[in-house]
């Protein structure tokens, strides 16, 4: 399990391939990239930062990281979070499970994306030519998380 | 000495000032820091009180505002989190 | 959407990387990448040779494709297949969705992989030192199948 | 003229010699045509009974054996399916 906050411009594609390099004993692999949009709900984004705790932020992804690692039977998972300032296009996020089955790899990075939304020691604020403002998780990235808490999903 | 962290939009109202501070008198928990941060700071007292404040302890979630608090500790203040 | 077969080794993060060059207004992105496995639970696998039925095969996986991506509101879907000779630790299957939010994106991508596992016109012949035998879907990706049919996931 | 495609495990017993024959006398339908090939091969014959074969005529999937077979036509034989 690999978990790494970065507050540099990272290539997803590069990660994963570097993450799946030279293993031919697990047939799927799973992974999510989330990318700055340059428009929200919230109107146009010029920039996002991403606040974090240096050392708590890294301890706590692992150990999300960990319980899905466990849950699903998939010790193969690859996190790489961006942190600082952000331009639209930039990735943001990469989660990756590699996997002997599918069933399991999705399941891992879909769960592992929920508890990031909610409950990875980070915080977003958008910046746009309306100002800025802090985003707080949805309600939807609540109820997901709940859901998924209890094994509903 | 005692260490404070503020996070997301904590830092946003919390002076640069508060970041190493002497333990102040009469604050021996958790609940007396933030009781004396809100006394010091109305505008950072009202912004964790809107909201869901999760307080961290040398890296440790305190589960408990009478968790003590002693010269040395670094103490944190999470708002909610917006990862991913 | 774009549909693609190719009986050449193909790079896929550097399809995805094209897939979504440019691409500020999507922020989500979930990809599946399946690959040839050294041993599967038949053995050791020396070749894997996937049959295809040329201009028919293509045309249903399209099919397949816009049915997903109606459902889901999805228009963005990337396939990439390969047919013919295939050594362990070769990309056979490419499926990607970028959407705005990441629900729909990884409910496209899990959905039209159960789709391309039962109604692909594609049919996969595994060899190792033992010989060599066709490949069936397994009774769990018919049921996967069917749920899906029914919306039940 | 008629061309006949056998796809995966079906490929494997049908002969080379099938893919372009002329029509056979008495074959109107698909399934003339898939007794004809049961009584000519007995291989292909048995290989197509013992699993769900569809049948593809002229790249269009055929829902029923009593489906037409003229001159010109080509016509897939399909075993179950494993991609992705």
């Amino acid at each position: 399990m690999q978990v790494r906050l970065t507050d540099r411009i990272f290539d997803p594609q590069a990660e994963t391939a570097a993450f799946t390099a030279g293993r031919d004993d697990a047939g799927a692999l799973v992974s999510f990239v989330g990318t700055c949009r340059a428009a929200t709900d919230g109107g146009a984004v010029e920039e996002l930062r991403i606040d974090h705790y240096p050392g708590f932020t890294e301890k706590e992804i692992t150990r999300l990281a960990q319980e899905i690692s466990r849950r699903f039977d998939c010790p193969d998972l690859l996190v790489v979070h961006r942190v600082g300032r952000i331009r639209p296009g930039e990735a943001i996020v990469l989660v990756a499970a590699l996997s002997v089955h599918r069933a399991k790899a999705f399941e891992a990075v879909k769960l592992l994306m929920d508890y990031l939304k909610t409950d990875a020691p980070l915080w977003k604020k958008e910046s746009g030519p309306d100002g800025a403002r802090w985003i707080e998780p949805r309600d939807e990235d609540h109820a997901r998380r709940i859901a998924a808490e209890k094994g509903w999903v | 000495m005692i260490r404070l962290v503020f996070l997301g939009k904590f830092g946003d109202v919390a002076p640069a000032g508060l970041a190493e501070i002497s333990l102040p008198g009469g604050v021996r928990t958790l609940g007396d820091l933030q009781s004396w941060l809100a006394r010091q700071q109305p505008l950072l007292g009202r912004a964790m009180a809107a909201t869901r404040t999760r307080l961290i302890v040398n890296q440790c979630v305190a589960h408990d505002l009478s968790c003590p608090v002693a010269d040395g500790d670094e103490i944190a203040f999470l708002p909610p989190m917006s990862g991913g």
